[in-house]
């Protein structure tokens, strides 16, 4: 049975090339995406992710201010008894910021898993993969069809 | 339902009555005394006139700012110091968002604090006299450039106050620009605009269009440029626009992009009814630009070199600035005349590049297929076959924020940096088409000892403001 | 009478015993001591070795200040900020005239008052020391760039001091740079300094020799050029050069810019014996540049399109600041980056530009009738023959100040920009060839509706700096 | 018989395209021309003059300095008793001077014609044909042999 995974830019930003190269990664290694798009409130995502009984909840953002956009984000999901992985990636901190003290800090707001903006979609496939329990007979068989290997 | 048919005098009228509580100014708009009004303008300040007479391509810049003087001091100093052949005003994010207020909020706070708090011109809010009062003192031929999706109020205003050339379309100011619009109340609000511009042209008073070409400005596969810009055409054409600027966004391999503005051109003739005259218009690179000057003004080199191999009767220049947002008015026009150095030195060099017939073909039998499908969805009408087919994802614009586009479709160079497409969706194209697009992405994935991927396309967005064209794989490769 | 021999190593010996008064300099020069102090230097630092294994067109610039730690400074900063692949430290103006008392006043004037006295690097001044200094604070290859008719003194300490390469010749060092040196002397002159590169490079220190190939840098036929730069080869292989530049100054004709590169190249392989390794360089436009950063970056633009198209294995950049002199390190290091931005952006699109080999065919021919001219008027001594050949004007460059040229020739772009000869004096060029010429410019005469002139000469010297390729009337022409 | 013309460029300046193309108009118009090059002192025209027994002498300066180096100019031909015109042509002040003036102060050094930058070789050559009486049929004879006109 195919996981759904709720993806989208949080708050005001509007970069929007990041996730559609994600949810074209997710799509073709088997996953339903909803994918919310740019400029996505916290309500949006809690409500997605009800609506579509979400597997996991994937936020991005890369216009730096991913820490104002996220306060409060894991007690509205919370108050609506959801309790799902959540991911967050991209540029999650304004300047010389010291990654492994940012990827704390979104930790410590309560996501699952953090990425920086380098981070390659199968990376993030193969988190869910382990998050969500998908077997390897599941991800064999949803191998993805319209991506092409060249061998 | 909305449809390919000419709106009646009397729905327009109804409209226009509709929108002239939306602001004050609205209630000056007086169609007959307007076309007396354009009548009075002399030939130098006709946007068609100029642009369907000229012998060599003409260059315009991006520029806009809050107040008028400042507007009249900045496209006079594009004029003189830049040497544009054509002045644009480009509107302000509010007006883009129908919000009048809140521009004139920041306009009156222009005015009063003497800083730019607004990132265009607010025309609705300067009204017909304020809009006329700019079409007088510039020295040249001026169009409103905005990416507003309902743009009617605007459109009334801006004609009546003078301007004769109006850039967008319901798909170019929608799919690229706004999330949750619908495509097919865009459509209804363009056949206003469109048959306004119509109606002008009637009263003799030839108001140019021109459909947005580039879209979301990234790796758009120029087929799907080419067929989007037909398909605003034939929407404008239908409300009796008779000046039709096509547009196209450099993606910066040579061959490609000549060959793409030709097939525009080509197509654009075809599809459109005789008595339109269609010209086209070549948009400098529009996306990422690199961090420093030297190498934006390389970026920008290009688009020059290439605008005089292809000829297009228009080119939209880009600053040095580019990266760092709204140029100075003096980095501005060094773009101008960076990209008029490269086009005096060039145009008559008469230079021919291998390739670009085989290119265009494939690029016009490509546009043609996703032409012919919006046909045939819509059962001969463009308007329905237009939403069926962004529906359905047998059009797609890569990239795209709005949620009435697919976005399934991504795009990848090639191994000579030429866009193809790596994932299709449902676009409309068969698998003939499909095959030569994956053989050349394969061809490049085998150079760089890599699989086709999603990495292969993040690179490609990134290169140019990298340096290069093709976002190669940073390390390892040679 | 000098003929085209190698010096012996006693003549060498002495030539070099007689040079040790000039400047005190002189006498710290061993060529045991520094053969070995060569052997030290990294591979990254050995010109010809970064030179020759390149796989892509390598970006030098020009540069030289008095000073030995703004010199260090200046080319770190090109390094850093440019991205220059190699560097130069360009020799002032005394230095050129073996003035070197003078430059020493300069030099010490520059010390105390801080201010840059000198317009160049007085190697011979700084010594061997001060030059090793620089070769091993720098962080890459470097050269030698100067314009000295009499540059023994300049070789026998700058090779000393640890650079491995050197640009000049007993040609184009003479005729495009001074009024009444004997050329018969100027080449005994470079037979000392090619003689001192070959024994070098017999005792392991490859030191790579370039002819400049821009002469006067005004329109200089590319036939005319490519002949100079292998004549210059042909005698610099003599004395046991191995490793040879051959340049060539950009047109501003695409087709006729590559054409000339790959004849330089295929002229250079031709005539050259085997074991000498020719490599090309193209130098971006040498002429007056526009008095406009914006444009004159449109010059240096177009300069990077041609080098990758044409695949020279090294390209000297020209600095947006051109027209007013001395570039700032800023600007010099901003012309580095655009030109590298437009290689880095067409390089791998792999452009074919249609003409290039009928051009190339054409230059070639031109080019072997003036080299077997040289060869058979010195009845098989190059040395003999390129006296003769400038005495009777079989060979010539235009607008030479020097009265050993006869000065005949005229150059005028034809209908398409390219360089064709107007006035062929005494050119050792057949009727046939003459009357290719003639039909290219009359076709342009026929355009512009004016007969073919020396207006339309002064008119293409003054074209690029006024924003156009071709020198068209300014008035009443369409 | 032909006319001697002497042909330079005075005092440092290095300019050499306007004379290059003097040079040739002036040998096609059927002159002897004897040209000097660039940075040409007043006795190297002085010397040249007498030695080639000169109709005319042509002074070219394109730097701004003319009028210091050609001072004196004149006193040094009359005190080599040589009596002939003398033309004086290019950017002949620095800035924006009133050219009727720069013209009438080369006059009163001595110059029997003054010239601009923008003046056409064929205004020389009719010009000296006037003042050195070139009759009609010798310029008939002297008719460019290399020059083609495009008919």
């Amino acid at each position: 049975m195919p996981r759904t995974v709720i993806l989208g830019v949080i708050g005001s930003d509007a970069h929007v090339v990041g996730i559609t190269i994600l949810d074209q990664a997710l799509s073709a290694a088997g996953f339903d995406v909803v994918n919310l798009g740019v400029q996505t409130s916290q309500a949006e995502f809690v409500d997605a992710a009800k609506a579509h009984d979400a597997d996991a909840v994937l936020v991005s953002s890369l216009y730096g201010h991913a820490e104002q956009d996220c306060r409060g984000f894991h007690d509205r999901l919370a108050s609506d008894s959801l309790d799902l992985p959540t991911y967050i990636g991209g540029n999650l901190a304004v300047g010389q910021d010291d990654w492994d003290e940012t990827r704390r800090r979104f930790e410590r707001m309560g996501f699952t898993r953090v990425f920086d903006s380098e981070t390659e979609p199968q990376e993030a496939i193969d988190a869910l993969c382990l998050d969500l329990d998908v077997s390897a007979t599941e991800r064999e068989g949803s191998e993805p069809q319209s991506i092409r290997v060249t061998t | 339902m909305v449809r390919d048919e000419q709106l009646t005098e009397s729905e327009l009228g109804r409209i226009a009555e509709s929108l002239r509580d939306d602001w004050p100014t609205a209630q000056a708009v007086d169609f007959e005394e307007s076309v007396e009004y354009h009548g009075s303008l002399p030939d130098e300040k006709r946007f068609a006139h100029v642009l369907e007479s000229a012998d060599k391509p003409l260059l315009q810049p991006r520029a806009g700012v809050p107040r008028l003087d400042k507007q009249v001091e900045l496209l006079t100093h594009l004029w003189e110091e830049g040497g544009a052949d054509l002045l644009p005003t480009t509107i302000d994010s509010y007006t883009r968002d129908n919000e009048y207020a809140k521009a004139q909020e920041g306009l009156d706070e222009a005015r009063e604090s003497g800083e730019d708090t607004l990132n265009g011109f607010p025309a609705v809010n300067h009204g017909v006299d304020g809009c006329r009062e700019l079409v007088e003192r510039v020295p040249g031929p001026i169009e409103v450039r905005h990416g507003t999706p309902d743009a009617r109020l605007l459109a009334m205003v801006t004609f009546a106050g003078g301007f004769q050339s109006f850039e967008g379309g319901p798909i170019s100011y929608n799919i690229p620009y706004t999330k949750s619009r619908s495509l097919a109340e865009t459509i209804e609000h363009w056949q206003f605009v469109d048959r306004l511009t119509g109606l002008y042209t009637e009263f003799g008073v030839r108001i140019n269009r021109e459909p947005f070409g580039p879209l979301t400005g990234t790796l758009v596969p120029p087929s799907i440029a080419i067929a989007i810009g037909v398909v605003e055409g034939l929407l404008a054409a239908t409300q009796g626009v008779k000046s039709l600027t096509l547009g196209y966004g450099q993606v910066g391999n040579l061959v490609q992009d000549v060959a793409a503005l030709r097939a525009l051109r080509a197509l654009g003739e075809e599809y459109l009814p005789d008595d339109v005259t269609v010209t086209t218009v070549f948009h400098e690179w529009m996306g990422g630009f690199p961090p420093d000057e030297a190498r934006a003004n390389g970026v920008i080199s290009l688009g020059g070199a290439t605008a005089a191999f292809a000829r297009p009767d228009k080119v939209i220049t880009k600053s040095p600035q580019e990266f760092r947002g709204v140029p100075t008015m003096e980095a501005n026009a060094a773009g101008l005349r960076t990209t008029r150095q490269l086009i005096d030195m060039l145009i008559e060099q008469d230079v021919t590049i291998d390739g670009i017939d085989e290119e265009q073909a494939f690029i016009e039998r490509s546009a043609r297929s996703l032409l012919d499908s919006v046909v045939s969805l819509g059962d001969g009408d463009v308007a329905q076959g237009t939403l069926r087919a962004f529906e359905t994802g047998a059009l797609d614009v890569p990239f795209a924020p709005s949620q009435s586009a697919k976005g399934a479709v991504l795009p990848a160079r090639d191994d000579k940096g030429r866009v193809r497409i790596l994932e299709f969706g449902e676009l409309a194209l068969d698998d003939e088409i499909r095959e030569i697009h994956r053989t050349h992405l394969d061809a490049r994935a085998k150079t760089e000892g890599r699989a086709c991927s999603f990495r292969m396309v993040a690179d490609d967005v990134d290169a140019i403001s990298d340096g290069r064209l093709i976002g190669r794989p940073k390390e390892g490769w040679t």
